[in-house]
């Protein structure tokens, strides 16, 4: 159970590190595709960081250094968290018992710092925003925790690069009821984090209706690119938490898993958010306590089952 | 031995005659210090008696009608304390009243007088070793302290002063009764007259003794003395006395003269056990228990702070009560916690007297933010009355541990359980009661008198007494409570 | 003998009745002066071999403080207070002696169950002492006036003498003068506390001594 | 072992001058709060001594009390509550010399100084009593003197309340103690720990009970938590932090040392810990979250946070009942850790209080905002501490959460049977209760400290002064270092593990520590990794803006045109959502004045959340028993004939039912 390094674990981070805007690229292709329009190109997210960086920046007088904290510990929680998140079979850069615990507080710090981050600017809308994430994520985190501890008991492993590891080399044969639902907390859960619809829609213009967005409407240049980049990351990271179950390659061969990995999830997650985008519109606020809530009870569902 | 004997006789003779003398004084203060010198006199002989009573063995005289063993030289020693501890407060107690004209000269011949006469009469109970005159110093002590009570006449107190009168009367008119039945339950004793009524002779002739008529006479000491010592249901007397009387009197009252009932009951309690192991027991119990839980009812809805103080002396010596029925452990407890209670409840009441001139009034509503007053008389009072609700490292605390671990001994889970409920519903509402006593802004402008030497080391030595035993009894101590312990329940062993 | 220990018996029980259905609190003292000499006479009566001293200084003290220095205290505090009547006891005249009818049947009932260790010839004492004692709480629960609470007092204080007359030759005579003592001053006292409750109230009323409560 | 007592000695002496020297403030605060820190740092040399070397000292004299000895032993659980105990205590004293200099001209400081040295002595003394009646008599001191420190400010009503409410919770739960030691010294014949015999107990459940009755009410245990939140607010904050970091961890002491008394617990036990520990946490957080007195939603907190240790403890009780070297290690050991974590990020927590309430008059986090730039030091320790508190990386709040997660995730794993259902319940509970606690200290971190003041009053604010300060910065910075430390610190914890598993998992506990002390490790690689990439991201920044122009300007305000500070998000809006979600369990009040007319000018809305364990059961049994017992006061209306019959007819009864 020791924590274990080798060479072909940094490409879970590394391909997370670089491809991870691309993700936001392809789900907005997507969605332009489906709605029948021609999207901006896949590489578009690294041009709006590029442009991003390069800019100055504009802080407001109410802020202090917590303003400034927090999409730097918001990037840098979610960089640490990409070290213990493997991709499919590859393992991650750290790994060790327990290491899922550790991932999802460090999503969790990350979250915090926004929060606060918001709150220092003291705009009633950022308040507002705030108050919202740290609710929903509040009710997300069972869900996840729960979900993984059925796939701990599934799989018998207790670390992330196990869990995965397993699911992608007992290929379907893992695949039951419970996983099912393990899958659809998690998905709920990847939702909710990254702030998509049902939950919330990145791409409204009200900032009353906003969750996420209007966190940071006050944050600028590169202040912005870091909490944009830091978004995509989530995304990826969340993403290979679903892929994980689903991809079932076990090639043999390291490239080619490495590469079907990649694909897998860039396609994947992306699909999925694609759809569901271009299918349905954002639920009522007091309506997603009740989706996260429902997704608590799968993990629970999954978790009465494993137990059996 | 014979020589230490005479002691008893210059004891009880020395404090009758310093009552005399009180009379011949011209004016009070002179009174209060004769009295003070008087009652230090008076502890001599009887601590002597009480050092040889602890290294001989027990004293008698008069032909056996006077005994000291360790129980009463206990006893002894609790009221010595009591009454030095009241006397001395008494001293500056006076003062306002003495420059107000109210407390004349006449009057205090009259309080000096009494003062010791209360002091033999509550001597001859404990020296006597007579049945009969054992009773005959109690109803004394009924009849003398029932015009302390009254010491300045005024409606509440002659009001107070009847019911005490009556109701203690009737009371030791039923202990008399139950003297005179265990008088007959020694009928087939072929002795002389003038021993039948020796405890020392009884207790060594229990199998004799006829069962029914002991039991009855039991019945009717405990009732009947049991009023005098407050026991509920016959504890109605109590507060109304305690409230009306001066503080140092109301000191006495509780500090020692309930405790000198429940002595008396004390020594019946070993002769009864002879007869049956566990008739005492669970009348004691039962009536502990009932003193405890309808003192601790008074206690929560209590206004006044006098009153208060004598419902706790209602509830402590229910407790006492309750540790006599415990077995051997419970009665060492109980001798314990008698101590304790006497150090513990004169203190109260010497602050609790000292408040109620400063503020003009014992209603506690309007008293409040004593500390600031006057640290003194206010952190008394509330060191005293932490430490009467059981706290520790306070001797209450232990004595009531020990009392809870004799019932936990002797398998009285329910009399535990409903102990433990009853002191807690008394330290609820008597700390609801002592916070605003203690704190908050001064309720009167009235300037505090300058606390006097004497008054500093009564405040201090008390509690500081009560603190050491709390922490560590002394092995003189623990040999004479355990041979008193023996001497009253002895016999289970 | 027994005849005349009967008689003093029935006399002393017709007495605890006029105590009961009297509401003229100077009959009452009158009363209580014949119940006092003829306690007084009551352990002469006794048949006893020995202790003749004994008993008859007793009786003599008995006579002398419960004939004569009792009711003289009891009239001294009357006309001090110059009332005459006991007004509205809690319990009325009659129903009182009706009351009184069943504790003495119950004190003959229980003297009757008690296995007392006492000479049959004196066992009727036991039954009388006890139909005192109850007549005496009676009187001290239902009646109103102080004045009639000390009587009620003595007729209770008859009652335990009585029966200690019948253990008397149990109980050293320094003790029985002791108790006598006490008694007196007892009465002594309480006149006094009468007294006081006269000045400062206007009346001697006890029941509507209630200021101290709860 | 004499080094120890002498520095209980040193701190009760120092106590005591500065008792008599109460006429000189100067004098007895030095005095007091002198001997604190001089007899702690002499108290920490035998602690550690035998934490290191997992030895004991004890010490036995004579005592007629105690039906034993005056037995005094520092055994590995001791010496590690002594840690805090001595460490808190000393910062806590550091800290109130310089938050007391407020009160010098009003109040009689050495009186304070003299119940903080006993407090002190208190909490050493009960944690190496040797002896049920010594523990009861320094359990009592311990308990008794907060009393005089929660009642500082003894002229506000409000605050007596909370100390009568404080000693009556203590002193009942002390009942319960009195009961469960005395009961073990009966059966066993001595009341000496170590004469103490299980197996020869009668009635080990009742035991189990009247323990968790009586240590849970000092630690605070939902449903004998009240006082927590009545006591803490109305406490200077010295001493509300040393209470809540260390006092109510005398309670845990307890129940460790119960444990070890009362021998291998029944699976029972351990649910009813682990029951506890869920209710506690879940209800303890989300009380915090209504509440917007800050010192009060601090003490929900610690609630909260006993609720977790006590789910470790349940664990790890559960693991010794099945035999369980892994849940042992795990659930104790989180346990122990969080013991030592929340003893020192609630301390800072409690400091940081004081420190804003000293500036700012109030503890009312509605009328506070932008605290954080006039007092830079307070609000990043205070930051650090909310870290701390929420279990975040990197600091230390995580390492223990952590191993009490993995304790159940393994349990979950490999465990069977139906009795497993436990452990996915504490993994959901405790990540509910960190997501809640995440709001909770964004809450108050965020309207204490960023935004604007939203009364005048807070623009007068200013830093504490440096005896304030250094505490802070000195717990903080342990925060950070127990974080980064953690395998080892887990690794000293062995000795105490073997005691309280009763030595009887020798050989698998240290290798069960190895492992997790391994994955603790790895956690802190993590950790460093965590720290790393944020001192890479700062300087990054940093040189991305190097050549840049830095503007100044107002927040973006979505267009309105002129926005107030007093149109900030509030507490009680910010938690709104989630209130609103636990409406049922919280009860709040709103009192509202609502808008009338055309231009309304006065608009209000006040939220009360009261603790509905105080007002649903509490008030309604002291009521009740108020009015029974009121009841009885009929049969004392004054008239003396009735008196006289009620003693009629006690002996009437009497006769009748004794002798016939």
């Amino acid at each position: 159970m020791m924590t274990y390094w080798s060479h072909q674990s940094i490409s879970p981070v590394i391909s997370a590190i670089f491809l991870a805007p691309l993700l936001f690229g392809v789900i907005n292709w997507i969605k332009a595709f489906l709605s029948g329009r021609r999207g901006a190109p896949w590489l578009q997210p690294y041009f709006d960081l590029w442009k991003l960086m390069r800019k100055s920046a504009v802080y407001s007088r109410t802020t202090t250094w917590i303003f400034r904290a927090g999409p730097l510990v918001g990037l840098g929680a979610i960089l640490t968290a990409a070290m213990i998140m493997p991709m499919g079979n590859i393992p991650a850069l750290v790994s060790f018992p327990g290491d899922f615990v550790l991932f999802a507080y460090l999503l969790a710090l990350g979250r915090f710092f926004t929060i606060i981050a918001a709150l220092d600017t003291g705009s009633s809308f950022q308040g507002m925003g705030a108050s919202r994430e740290a609710y929903f994520s509040a009710l997300s985190e069972p869900a996840l925790l729960l979900a993984l501890t059925a796939v701990a008991r599934r799989t018998g492993s207790n670390s992330l690069s196990g869990m995965y590891e397993v699911l992608s080399s007992g290929s379907w044969a893992l695949v039951s009821p419970a996983m099912v639902l393990v899958f659809i907390a998690i998905f709920i859960v990847f939702l909710t984090e990254n702030a998509r619809i049902p939950v919330d829609d990145p791409t409204t213009h009200l900032e009353l209706t906003m969750i996420h967005e209007v966190m940071v409407l006050d944050h600028g240049g590169p202040d912005l690119a870091f909490i944009n980049y830091g978004a995509a990351l989530k995304m990826w990271i969340l993403g290979q938490l679903l892929i994980g179950i689903v991809n079932p390659v076990h090639t043999g061969i390291m490239w080619l898993n490495q590469t079907i990995s990649i694909v897998v999830s860039l396609s994947g997650p992306a699909i999925a958010v694609g759809l569901i985008e271009f299918s349905m519109a954002r639920l009522r606020l007091k309506r997603v306590p009740q989706l996260l809530v429902a997704a608590g009870i799968f993990s629970v569902l999954a978790l009465i089952m494993e137990l059996r | 031995m014979h020589n230490a004997g005479h002691l008893i006789w210059i004891i009880l003779v020395v404090s009758v005659a310093f009552g005399g003398i009180c009379r011949i004084f011209r004016s009070p203060r002179k009174i209060l210090s004769f009295m003070c010198a008087g009652v230090l006199v008076v502890t001599v002989p009887v601590l002597t008696l009480v050092v040889y009573t602890f290294y001989y063995g027990a004293v008698s005289s008069a032909g056996q009608w006077f005994y000291i063993d360790s129980l009463s030289a206990f006893h002894l020693v609790v009221m010595m304390l009591v009454f030095c501890m009241s006397t001395f407060y008494g001293y500056h107690y006076f003062d306002e009243k003495i420059d107000e004209g109210i407390f004349t000269t006449r009057l205090a011949r009259r309080y000096g007088s009494l003062w010791f006469a209360s002091l033999t009469a509550m001597t001859l109970v404990l020296v006597s070793n007579n049945l009969g005159i054992m009773w005959v110093g109690m109803e004394t002590t009924t009849l003398v302290t029932a015009f302390l009570i009254n010491l300045y006449s005024n409606k509440t107190a002659v009001e107070a002063m009847w019911k005490y009168l009556i109701i203690c009367s009737v009371g030791i008119a039923f202990a008399f009764m139950g003297t005179l039945l265990v008088a007959a339950s020694a009928y087939t004793l072929e002795t002389h007259v003038a021993d039948v009524l020796l405890w020392t002779k009884l207790v060594k002739v229990g199998e004799v003794l006829n069962p029914a008529l002991l039991k009855t006479g039991f019945v009717f000491i405990l009732v009947g003395y049991g009023t005098k010592a407050g026991l509920a249901p016959m504890h109605t007397w109590l507060p109304d006395a305690h409230s009306q009387a001066p503080a140092p009197v109301s000191a006495i009252f509780s500090g020692f003269m309930l405790n000198a009932a429940l002595y008396c009951i004390m020594r019946y309690i070993s002769l009864v056990d002879l007869v049956s192991e566990t008739f005492s027991q669970e009348l004691l119990v039962l009536f502990g228990i009932g003193t405890i839980i309808i003192s601790a009812a008074f206690i929560l809805s209590q206004h006044d702070l006098k009153r208060l103080l004598a419902y706790h002396s209602v509830e402590h010596l229910g407790i006492i009560t309750l540790g006599l029925g415990l077995g051997p452990a419970g009665i060492f407890a109980a001798l314990f916690h008698t101590l304790n209670h006497s150090v513990c409840k004169s203190l109260g009441f010497f602050c609790a007297g000292r408040l109620g001139q400063i503020y003009g009034t014992y209603d506690m509503r309007q008293i409040s933010g004593s500390m600031h007053l006057s640290f003194l008389w206010g952190g008394g009072l509330m060191g005293s009355l932490l430490a009467l609700i059981g706290l520790a490292p306070f001797a209450l605390f232990m004595s009531e541990l020990l009392i809870v671990k004799a019932a936990l001994e002797t398998d009285t889970i329910w009399a535990m359980v409903l102990f433990l409920a009853g002191s807690s519903i008394v330290f609820v509402g008597a700390l609801k009661h002592i916070i605003p006593i203690a704190w908050g802004k001064p309720s009167t402008d009235h300037v505090c008198l300058k606390s006097m030497l004497t008054d500093k080391v009564l405040v201090l030595g008390a509690l500081a007494l009560l603190l050491m035993l709390g922490l560590w009894m002394p092995d003189v101590l623990h040999e004479i409570l355990y041979r008193a312990a023996y001497i009253v329940g002895g016999h289970h062993n | 003998m027994n005849n005349w220990i009967d008689l003093l018996i029935i006399l002393l029980i017709l007495s605890n009745f006029v105590m009961l259905g009297s509401s003229r609190l100077a009959v009452c003292i009158r009363t209580l002066a014949i119940q006092g000499i003829l306690l007084g006479i009551l352990p002469l009566m006794i048949d006893r071999q020995d202790l003749v001293l004994h008993t008859t200084l007793v009786s003599i003290g008995a006579l002398i403080i419960k004939g004569i220095v009792f009711p003289w205290l009891l009239f001294k505090v009357l006309r001090r207070i110059g009332i005459r009547r006991e007004i509205e006891p809690f319990v009325g005249y009659v129903p009182s002696l009706f009351i009184g009818l069943a504790g003495l049947i119950v004190s003959l009932y229980i003297g009757s169950k008690l296995d007392f260790p006492a000479p049959e010839s004196v066992a009727d004492v036991i039954p009388l002492s006890l139909f005192s004692i109850l007549a005496g709480l009676f009187l001290l629960t239902t009646r109103k006036k102080a004045l009639s609470m000390v009587m009620g007092y003595l007729v209770l204080e008859n009652g335990i003498y009585a029966f200690g007359s019948v253990v008397l030759n149990k109980v050293p005579v320094i003790v029985e003068l002791g108790v006598l003592l006490d008694a007196l001053v007892a009465v002594f006292i309480m006149g006094i506390a009468t007294y006081h409750i006269n000045r400062e109230f206007d009346h001697i009323d006890v029941n509507r001594l209630d200021n101290l409560k709860g | 072992m004499i080094v120890f007592l002498l520095s209980v000695i040193i701190i009760v002496a120092s106590g005591f001058a500065a008792l008599v020297t109460r006429r000189s403030n100067s004098l007895s605060t030095f005095l007091g709060v002198g001997g604190v820190c001089a007899g702690s740092l002499i108290g920490l040399i035998p602690t550690f001594n035998v934490l290191i070397h997992g030895s004991r000292l004890s010490l036995h004299l004579p005592w007629h009390f105690a039906w034993g000895s005056f037995f005094v032993e520092i055994d590995p659980l001791s010496s590690f509550f002594l840690i805090p105990v001595f460490g808190v205590s000393i910062l806590t004293a550091v800290y109130g010399a310089g938050y007391l200099q407020h009160y010098r001209q009003t109040h009689l400081l050495g009186v304070h100084w003299f119940f903080f040295n006993l407090l002190v002595a208190g909490m050493a003394m009960v944690a190496v009593a040797g002896n049920g009646v010594l523990f009861l008599i320094s359990w009592e001191v311990m308990s008794l003197a907060p009393f005089f420190l929660v009642t500082f400010h003894s002229d506000q009503s409000k605050v007596q309340h909370a100390g009568w409410v404080y000693l009556v919770a203590t002193h009942l739960g002390a009942i319960f103690l009195l009961v469960f030691f005395l009961l073990m010294g009966v059966n066993s014949g001595s009341m000496d720990f170590d004469h103490f015999n299980p197996s020869g107990y009668h009635h080990l459940s009742l035991l189990f009970l009247l323990a968790v009755i009586g240590f849970g009410s000092k630690s605070g245990f939902i449903p004998f938590h009240v006082w927590l939140p009545e006591a803490h607010p109305a406490a200077p904050s010295h001493v509300s932090a040393l209470m809540s970091g260390v006092m109510i961890k005398m309670g845990i002491y307890g129940l460790f040392r119960s444990l070890v008394l009362l021998g291998v617990p029944s699976v029972g036990w351990g649910y009813v810990f682990i029951g506890i520990g869920l209710i506690s946490g879940i209800a303890g957080v989300t009380f915090a979250l209504a509440q917007h007195d800050l010192k009060r939603l601090l003490a929900y907190h610690s609630v909260e946070n006993i609720g977790i240790i006590s789910i470790g403890i349940g664990i790890g009780m559960l693991g010794l009942s099945w035999d369980n070297p892994v849940l042992v290690v795990m659930g104790m050991g989180g346990a122990l850790l969080h013991v030592l974590n929340h003893s020192l990020f609630k301390s800072l927590l409690f400091l940081g209080a004081g420190s804003v309430q000293h500036a700012s008059g109030t503890l009312e986090i509605e009328h506070m905002g932008g605290l954080l730039k006039r007092m830079p030091i307070t609000g990043m320790t205070f930051l650090v501490g909310a870290a701390a508190i929420c279990g975040l990386p990197p600091l230390n709040g995580f390492i223990s959460e952590f191993l009490i997660y993995q304790g159940s995730v393994y349990g979950s794993m490999f465990l069977e049977g139906a009795t497993v259902g436990a452990m996915p319940a504490v993994i959901a509970g405790l990540a509910l209760i960190g997501g809640l606690a995440a709001i909770c200290f964004t809450k108050a971190f965020g309207i204490v400290f960023l935004g604007t003041a939203r009364r005048e009053k807070g623009v007068s604010v200013r830093e504490s002064r440096l005896s304030m300060k250094i505490p802070m910065l000195i717990l903080s910075a342990l925060c950070l270092l127990c974080g980064l430390l953690g395998a080892d610190i887990l690794k000293t914890a062995a000795p105490v593990l073997n005691m309280v598993t009763m030595n009887r998992f020798l050989d698998a506990i240290p290798l069960e520590l190895i492992k997790a002390a391994n994955s603790l490790r790895s956690v802190t690689w993590v950790f460093a990794g965590l720290i790393l990439i944020l001192t890479g991201l700062i300087f990054f920044r940093k040189w991305l803006l190097s050549k840049r122009y830095v503007q100044e300007g107002v927040t973006w305000d979505c267009g309105y045109i002129r926005p107030t500070s007093r149109m900030q998000y509030t507490a009680s809006s910010f938690v709104q959502p989630v209130t609103g979600f636990f409406r049922n369990i919280l009860q709040t009040r709103n009192i509202v004045s609502p808008p009338h007319g055309l231009f309304p000018t006065k608009v209000s809305l006040t939220t009360k959340t009261p603790d509905v364990f105080e007002k649903k059961f509490y008030s309604p049994l002291f009521e009740g028993t108020k009015r029974i017992l009121f009841g009885l006061r009929w049969i004392q209306q004054g008239r003396i004939q009735l008196y006289i019959a009620y003693i009629v007819i006690t002996l009437i009864i009497l006769l009748i039912w004794k002798v016939r």
